[in-house]
């Protein structure tokens, strides 16, 4: 199958941000993310979990974006602006997508 | 007194309520795996937020607004704007927090915990006394202006200040927004719009289960409390923990001194006492985690949810009872 | 009758049901983050076809099955294969819609939409209206005939038909077999062969909390419909929200057309001219992104649930309700 | 006899409990989508827990402790010790499990499922059957002892032993400190201190919904029950299937066996019967993944929820109900 | 620790067509993957969410899917005959993995 | 942006085996690691689903934990020693990270 190279984004960030990142992703011309829920973890802040919680603030979420190479700076700038002053996981890496026309 | 104080304390604490809480916290203890489901937890929180705002609408439709309502309200208002200030003080005093850090827990101490209200609300009925509807409209309305003084705090103290225009501009609207307050507000009018009579078509929802559902809900707030004690152990300074005690004592004064000129039932005072006395674990936490990054979220979870929380609903609504009795009779 | 239907409308919009209803669309309006975690929204729906299907087969038990129920399922199944052939040609002549468009969202509205029916049925019990209980069954019956008729409209129309066989071979199956078309039939089976004992154990679940569950589960049909009303506007083009609103009264009055013959009680009129009012938004949608996947479902969603569901909730019923009395008596 | 049996088990049969439990089953074999969310599903079981273990402690507190309960509790513990070794005596007979499988599968039926003994409670009930109330905390007592056991088992037969130490440590306190057991065994506590002042409060929430609560959680267990038949095909062979059931009538004799010189009610007979006839499939699955992560889980969950689940709620417990009357008569 | 060359495929796909999906890999001879829940996302049709949502027509699902790299092409076919004519995204990167006799 | 490499790992265990995994990872001197949850998947021991499981013994969760490349081996000595006997999956993936002093 023809695949095309991509970048696959991965932000880990605290709940009460998601918004203001997918905001900040989409003005920065983003407009392809998938939001997964995160269940807990463990960082230099300490373990949580979301078990039982009520309030945002203790939990996480995690949110994929896919693309083009040529998007990538573009992407990290505006992430790195929300996830800056919080805690926070961004990794990037390699891959192939199927139907580049989408990305 | 103190013989009705250790009475009325030691009825509290063998409620199924207070039990179900000590269960929780030392299911956690023991780290056992019991656990509800993060959708179940926000389902009751939902669930009470909507039968406490309601049956506080519908109270309020009964007995009309009037005056006394306004300056509640108000009273409610100033004193969640004031108390962080007074907290923050006491905090820099008895701890070494941080600015940012104090100031931060200092706003969880000026909002309010509705569970703990439920908690009061409980005990009133248990000693038959009757409470203002609007109590609960007070809740909502303290809710909020603690987290303004809050940022104001830290603004005025000079800490870092380096949010983004950007990242501070919804969080007014955030924090006015938010989901519990808009429910509670929101269950709040329509129990007031649709009065005795929408009462009647969902009482067996809101009404007779909801005891039951406040237990399973403080089994897990105990579960989580007790989580949240065991990974903060380190946190827990001796000031912090004195802290957590005094404050809620102070806080419970204000709010005394506030109602007794309003002109408040025994019933209301203990309420609004008991509201000054709470700490936020909900909204607070949520708008300080996009506020104020820099701020420990374990040091004011813990006092909020692992000190002040247990020590109101144990000890501290049954001291507020009495003193509201006394300083009422 | 204007007056009338005025202060039915008025009493309605004044129900805690529809002011849910409201909180929720002026939430989501706002921007709130109030929202109901997807498994308790799954719960809810549970609850509710659990419920009002097992009490239709009480009734039905109660009532014996006879010729009428035979007849009303039977149209109710024509009604669901011929409505979405009138809506086509509706949306063809009011809206700039696609073929395949048009298709899946006349599907919508050869279908029922469950909390309708359930906010239609509150209402006639508010006025003491009865009503036939297998309406249930027939809401059932008129959940899935409107797909087929939605692909038939494809096909006949030319559209891209490139559906691999493979995939259309589990759809019908799919969609005879729905979670909630199986769990609504089969508690109504349940309710059939248990009778007044069966409910008798169960009844305080599945009777008395109900409106309180409904009141919950219609805030958060508020919250999804405005976010959805949010995210289209740009769909809302004035063409389908005439249609919209037009359709349902077009619907009601096929069924008040079809209910008269057969001899249904008023109630039994109202409820039957509710479900051919209403769209579905739970099983077409489903069924239409696996076989119709071009079609775009910001359009249907956003029609069934963002515009004719508020219409029937709010004057969709009262009108129905005002129109089968004056043709029944 | 045969009668009376025959008639208990239709009318058994025909309970809503026991429909709704066919109603999941029929639904996934039809692979129908029907499912409930997971944490909804866990929900309902905190609830039943909840509900089961303060209705049990409330009852003791009613009639207060005494020897039997004493010596029940210890009967259970050696009879879920006991039991499994009769199991695996029997499956290496019957089948062609390998040692590990074959332990996996004992522990699990020395072990007791909770939902089969609120089914059997609630056979009392429409009975007008008393029982004794510490029989809540009898089957808390069995649900852990029997894995040890299995463990034993896999020890003695010389099965891989691989389990590193580190692993080993933290099991025991794993599954005595077992979610359900915690929430079981706290309820009761809880109940038993509060006495029926804590049960009036919390009344209408554990007593009137409880059988409507059950029925939902029977439709999901038959769907989780189906979905593992049908998985799980290939693994039933007869000799499996016999073993399913004829495991569960030995031990309700070993149950009756010890029921009589205690002498339990015929009510209490009854669940000793059916707590040893009933096999885990919520704590022991847990627990064998970590401990023997070897045995194929398949088996031992298609055994426990897809044959003896089944077997009992339907046919087993009138069975027993008919053995104890006529040992007690 | 010795590890061995495998790819990831991962596939957002909508939730009514999950079934579809991995009857498709499993019918394509890939038995091994994983569902991951999505809570939501952002793509050319717009933002979505699952809050709330009862209908599965809403909502998402990642399934993750490890392969030799030689089992790739199968893949990646059987998936884009069920992604094809929906909503979807497919990517693949490469990645080692423990215990290589499994997959 | 500034990035520097990293290893992604992702380890697909049963959930009753997540304490003791992470405690391992933890004991490891990993303390970075985020938990998913995962709602079903297929491998040699068939297809399970989470819906209405009540019991925690058929579910699994997936544990991601980035980590400099120095730290990899370590990590996945630990997590072999947990995951050996058990089902499960563990694979690595080349990524960069912003922010790497967190790691
Ligand atoms: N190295 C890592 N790998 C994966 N997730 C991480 C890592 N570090 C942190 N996280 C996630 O980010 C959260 C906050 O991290 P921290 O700011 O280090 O406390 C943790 O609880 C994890 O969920
Ligand atoms: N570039 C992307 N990266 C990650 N997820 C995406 C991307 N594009 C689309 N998605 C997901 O796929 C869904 C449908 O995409 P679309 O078909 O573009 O509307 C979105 O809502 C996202 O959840
Ligand atoms: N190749 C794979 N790719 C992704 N997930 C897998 C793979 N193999 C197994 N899994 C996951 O691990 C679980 C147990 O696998 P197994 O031990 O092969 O039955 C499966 O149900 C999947 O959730
Ligand atoms: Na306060
Ligand atoms: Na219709
Ligand atoms: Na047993």
């Amino acid at each position: 199958m023809e695949t095309n190279k991509a970048k696959r984004v991965e932000i880990i960030i605290e709940a009460p941000m998601e918004g203001r990142l997918t905001d900040a992703l989409e003005a920065a011309g983003v407009t392809g993310f998938t939001v997964l829920p995160v269940l807990g973890g463990s960082g230099r802040s300490g373990r949580w979990s979301r078990e039982g919680q009520v309030s945002r603030a203790g939990g996480m979420v995690a949110v994929i974006s896919i693309v083009r190479p040529e998007r990538l700076d573009g992407l990290l700038e505006a992430a790195f602006k929300v996830v800056n002053r919080h805690i926070g996981v961004v990794s990037v890496s390699d891959c192939e997508v199927l139907r580049a026309e989408r990305f | 007194m103190l013989e009705t104080i250790v009475t009325l304390a030691v009825n509290n604490l063998l409620s199924p309520i207070i039990l179900f809480f000590v269960l929780g916290l030392a299911a956690s203890f023991l780290r056992s795996d019991l656990s509800v489901p993060e959708a179940a937890a926000k389902a009751l929180s939902i669930y009470l937020l909507f039968a406490i705002g309601f049956k506080g609408g519908v109270a309020v439709s009964d007995h009309g607004v009037d005056r006394m309502l306004i300056t509640t309200l108000l009273a409610g208002v100033v004193l969640s704007f004031a108390i962080p200030l007074i907290a923050f003080g006491l905090l820099r005093v008895m701890t070494r927090l941080s600015v940012i850090d104090a100031a931060a827990v200092a706003g969880h101490y000026g909002s309010i915990s509705i569970v703990t209200f439920v908690a009061a609300t409980s005990v009133l009925q248990s000693q038959g006394l009757a409470s203002e509807g609007y109590m609960v409209a007070t809740a909502a309305a303290m809710e909020a202006p603690a987290i303004l003084s809050a940022l104001w705090l830290v603004a005025r103290y000079g800490a870092v200040a380096g949010d983004s225009t950007g990242e501070r501009e919804g969080l007014l609207r955030e924090i006015l927004l938010n989901g519990s307050i808009v429910l509670l507000v929101g269950s709040f009018v329509i129990g007031m719009i649709t009065g005795k009579n929408g009462l009647k078509e969902i009482e067996s929802f809101i009404v007779s289960p909801f005891k039951g559902v406040l237990c399973l809900f403080l089994l897990d707030m105990g579960l989580v409390a007790g989580r949240g004690l065991r990974s903060a152990r380190d946190v827990l300074k001796p000031g912090l923990v004195a802290f957590g005690v005094v404050m809620p004592v102070l806080g419970s004064l204000l709010g005394l001194g506030a109602s007794l000129p309003i002109g408040l039932s025994v019933g209301g005072s203990v309420l609004l006492m008991t509201l000054c006395a709470s700490a936020s674990y909900i909204a607070v936490p949520a708008a300080m985690r996009v506020a104020l990054p820099e701020a420990n979220p374990s040091v004011y979870l813990t006092m909020s949810l692992g000190i002040t929380f247990p020590f109101n609903l144990t000890l501290g609504v049954p001291l507020y009872l009495t003193l509201a009795s006394l300083a009422g009779s």
